[in-house]
């Protein structure tokens, strides 16, 4: 597959964003600027990106509690979202979800989500919809490893390859579920074995080799538009941070995540588009810097904007109906 | 007017807005050749085509998530589940993201959903297909519960459900399928948080809803013989619930019975009672009583399931103890 | 596999038991004698005989909604069951359960069950349980083709699979969830494919050929036993009746049912018999009378017993709290 | 005495039981090296070994249901979910298997399981981790139900609830883990239905549990600076519930606020309102005040998620509402 050197570039750039807000995350959330749950998606950044890479902007995303290289893969801006870290008016859900719940219709981002295997069934809705519609959009739905073992991933793969549904299963293989290791919560290796229980094609790439992922989730995509149904592909990676902010990552036998530092996604790509000559070190650098600059902004949009106003509290919980507040 | 049963109005509301909108499509298990479990949606699926009267695998799961997925991209999907105890397969889709998503999301999506869980003991299914679950939904900032006790009430709950850019649950009383009760030519939509008076009276008011209308007002009848006059409030939607229509009947009878057919621990029945009992207490001069069915599963021997479940004569019971 | 005949007898024994005792309850819930719903086995006698002719009598099964087939093969009494199909105080339940709830601890049965797919992780549970005591016993879990849909199929095949626990999951396809197809409610054929998931055994055997169900569960049961763990077994059989009774069936193709009436189980085991000389015709009709006069011994039981104290509505919910009753 | 944290207790009551019977075992998400999502079971894994405190997959609905199995062949299963949230996930498994096996066949099997489940909000959790369940919980027969306030209560209601041939849902307040309190050298087990007088007083009867054992009497401190004495009431037990503890402090005062963390509707708050309105009725001189959550899902941000959240200072407003 012939990869282009604009969408080489426009690869590049969404991993160094997702790095780039990841790391800053990271250290606003250590400073006590913003509180709750915080999983950081440092490591795995090839993924998300060669999967909303394969996509278009009318089609949907599903996410889940590790959603930040989802939604800046798809498009979000990191003003709201950094904005919803802090839990500001500003940010996308107006500072009701904060990190967990991050979502953006207008961009076909349909929620990271707090319930792990959550959006299985709801991509598959999703692609339910647009079947219905007729039209040729597709899903792709994100989820770890450990998803795989809840209720949903059954229920959701089975509907979607029953009815062939336009939905490209992605799966994130970091090799944990929190503390536990893949090899201790189930009894398989490769995840993408799963996919004959539905019958679909099912494959495993390389999740820090953006290209391997571009290619593959393009091809399911192709699929899935043309009403050939759902694909499962598993992405090998790994997470460098700890599962949540403050997880003193116990778990980890020693030498693993030095040994995954070496694989970075990033450096691999820069690495490839030096030799290739798809960017200069000159223009990369140079794109860096506005990153950091984009990020920046983003803290700043933050930091200034206003905490919501409890009177809001009560609202959007119905299109149309407005709860009794504190006051009664 | 003309005649039709329980179960043909929950049709023809879904019917109607399938006709009107492309959009309103119905999902579940055995839905379609079979006409449901309990046959409601007999003939859709060959008037309507599979593309919009949909079997499901079984996972009930799938089917509420399905919903909310199908919903977020811009359609009014009514998925069934056969029986409201399959229900708790589905919690996390309904409570965790139906419910919530909006809320999450800070406004930026609505989730139009009718979620339709037929209920209810008194056809020998023990306790796996008895229950009723109301105290759940209505406990769940997010959803808007309804539960018709007739035809008409069937229809016109239906049109403003569908017509409802949140998720609503649906409630069905299996025994009241195949009752039949007079129906306006064109049914209106009824508002979503509008009691009905079933019967003015002025010594006492009862609170009910679904099956528990009937024997309501049977206990009205025989109560009536004792000159105790009373009033039934059929609640219709129990979120959002007409605490307007209630205070005012207890402003003029100053005594209270709620029925139900929910277990009486944690029941919604509690809530009505704690409702009035904070609200309106002033205006109460006797308990506010309960009538809900035995704290057990619901068992099978059709005796033990009539002992278990409230009847008229419980009713009756429970009011004259209040003069 | 050599199988003795005191095995086959054994095995012959039970299913004319299912089958007399289905069709006595078919025609006395037409008579309207109980009510309720009642889910027949006729057709799939082969199904629970091989089964639980594999397990000894300290090993535990879990069962569905069609339950009477399993608890009679594992030794379920006739008398306590029809019992509880007419809701009386001698009924295995009391009057509580009917139908669907039919349970014997005493003979490791741990009850039928309303909910699709619940066998699936109370089996897995039973299992761990065994484990945990460190036994030699097993768990066979029944259920049936549509149930392998629900959440629960993956939940409890998923941890099954990953603790090696001794539990043998025994597929019942009878090509139909109520009114639909397999074809239509899955993606797959052959469900023994779901093995591939969690990566145990899997494999598909004629459900009415008694000996290969036989032959199938003795070696799931025997890895089981030894700590190997679980095995995914497909028997591939047919519902003669409607799903319930008073299902009036109009999803069933032409011809479909006299199809499989041809391979019914019974008289294709009794030809083997007959032609092996494992039992005379004599023989054989002398054990139908038998089991004919248990199977009215039952009715009359049944029949004869009271209908349960409307006192004892409110008795085991717990074992130490008597809920109020109706007097209060 | 001694000083424990919450968090402490619950581990004491289980390790107590642990080292008394070999059949009681504790399996859950991420319980194992790890400790547990909020540390409570560390230690454990490297005291018991991998056998008996041991990791699951994410399956809710395994966790619970694979408590039921082993619980039905003879084990006392400790099964911990997360969340509470996600008991929704394992809600069949809770509600149609646990709850009601024994019942569904006859009495012949008995369910000893303690559901560990840590609830409500106060730490920016949002929506999907913050509720507070227990009117669900509390309204399903063949459940008991328990919610400690602090360390020994924790230990005490853990050493009963193990033992407890039925199945037992033993919810834990996760702001209260790392609070501290005097503890006995040797706790003896609470029964279940025992409530605990925390603060006796004579004009006002606060019932609550839990988190909002605090914030009551907090409350009942700025409450005395107004000549309010207030009694508060740690249920301690949700079901079976005390309520001849109840109905006593409320003859005595004649006025009742019931405080808790559940959105308001259908909240278990109202449960013991709706209770004490009928049963307790006449001895009641002023309106049954709930205090609760706001009717919305929990919102992430801190502002708004403390507005939403009950704390003593509504309760004060409640309880000066009735004067
Ligand atoms: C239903 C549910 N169960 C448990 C959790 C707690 N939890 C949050 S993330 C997580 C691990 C998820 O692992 P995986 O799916 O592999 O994703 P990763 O975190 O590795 O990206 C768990 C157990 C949850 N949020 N929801
Ligand atoms: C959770 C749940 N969903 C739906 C049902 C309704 N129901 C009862 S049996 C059945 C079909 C089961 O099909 P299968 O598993 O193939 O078993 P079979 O009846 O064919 O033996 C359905 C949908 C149920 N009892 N429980
Ligand atoms: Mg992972
Ligand atoms: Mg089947």
């Amino acid at each position: 597959m012939k990869i282009s050197n604009e969408t080489i570039i426009e690869m590049y750039e969404k991993m160094v964003k997702i790095r780039k807000f990841e790391n800053r995350a990271l250290n606003l959330f250590a400073e006590g600027q913003f509180g709750g749950f915080v999983h950081l998606y440092i490591g795995e950044e090839a993924v998300a990106t060669g999967v909303c890479e394969s996509l278009r902007e009318d089609d949907f995303i599903t996410s889940t509690h590790r959603g930040h290289g989802h939604i800046i893969a798809k498009g979000g801006d990191l003003k709201y979202m950094m904005a919803e870290l802090y839990g500001k008016d500003t940010g996308y859900c107006k500072g009701k979800g904060g990190s967990m719940h991050i979502a953006d219709a207008t961009k076909g981002i349909l929620g990271a989500n707090g319930i792990v295997g959550a959006g299985h069934n709801i991509a598959t809705g999703a692609a339910l919809g647009i079947q219905y519609k007729g039209t040729d959009q597709v899903c792709a739905c994100f989820f770890g490893d450990a998803s795989t073992n809840q209720s949903t991933f059954h229920e959701g793969l089975n509907l979607a390859s029953t009815w062939k549904l336009p939905v490209v299963f992605i799966c994130e293989n970091n090799g944990y579920g929190i503390s536990v290791s893949q090899a201790r919560h189930q009894n398989i290796t490769d995840i993408s074995q799963r996919a004959v229980s539905y019958n679909i094609p099912g494959i495993t790439v390389d999740g820090n080799d953006v290209f391997a992922v571009f290619e593959a989730v393009s091809e399911a995509v192709a699929r899935a538009r043309k009403g050939q149904g759902p694909t499962l592909i598993e992405c090998k990676t790994y997470r460098w941070r700890g599962h949540f902010e403050g997880d003193p990552t116990v778990y980890r036998p020693e030498g693993e995540l030095e040994q995954w530092k070496k694989k970075d996604p990033i450096p691999r790509l820069e690495k490839y588009m030096l030799e290739n000559q798809v960017m200069t070190q000159e223009e990369m650098d140079k794109l860096n810097e506005k990153i950091d600059a984009l990020v920046e902004e983003a803290v700043d949009f933050a930091q200034a904007s206003k905490f919501p106003d409890v009177s809001s509290a009560v609202e959007d919980v119905y299109t149309d109906i407005i709860e009794e507040g504190r006051s009664r | 007017m003309r005649e039709l049963t329980y179960g043909q109005g929950i049709k023809e509301g879904m019917r109607i807005k399938m006709l009107e909108n492309p959009d309103v499509f119905i999902f579940g298990e055995d839905v379609g050749l079979f006409g449901g479990c309990f046959g409601v949606t007999a003939g859709l699926f060959e008037e309507f085509g599979e593309k919009r009267v949909r079997d499901t695998p079984i996972s009930e799961g799938a089917i509420i998530g399905a919903a909310v997925g199908a919903a977020a991209v811009g359609l009014r999907p009514i998925p069934e589940l056969m029986f409201v105890d399959f229900a708790t397969v589905g919690m996390d889709q309904l409570v965790n993201q139906a419910a919530k998503m909006r809320y999450m999301f800070g406004g930026k999506l609505k989730l139009p959903m009718v979620v339709r869980l037929p209920s209810g003991g008194g056809v020998a299914a023990a306790a796996q297909h008895s229950q009723s679950l109301e105290a759940w939904f209505t406990h769940v900032p997010g959803l808007k519960v309804v539960y018709p006790s007739n035809a008409q009430d069937a229809i016109g709950l239906m049109l403003s459900a569908i017509d409802d850019d949140n998720p609503v649950i649906y409630l069905e009383n299996k025994t009241l399928y195949a009752v039949a009760s007079q129906v306006e030519d064109e049914v209106k939509p009824i508002p979503l948080g509008k009691a009905n008076i079933k019967r003015e009276g002025s010594d006492v008011t009862i609170i009910t809803y679904g099956k528990q209308v009937y024997d309501s007002l049977k206990a009205a009848e025989m109560l009536e013989k004792d000159g105790i006059d009373v009033e039934v409030v059929d609640l219709r939607s129990l979120y959002p619930l007409d605490t307007e229509a209630i205070f005012e009947s207890v402003k003029k009878t100053h005594k209270v019975v709620i029925v139900s057919e929910e277990a009486k621990r944690g029941s919604y029945a509690g809530e009505v009672a704690a409702i009035i009992a904070d609200e309106c207490f002033y205006e109460c001069d006797a308990p506010i009583k309960r009538v809900c069915a035995l704290n057990t599963p619901i068992p099978f021997s059709g005796n033990l399931e009539a002992y278990v479940l409230p009847n008229a004569d419980d009713v009756v019971q429970a009011v004259k103890s209040l003069f």
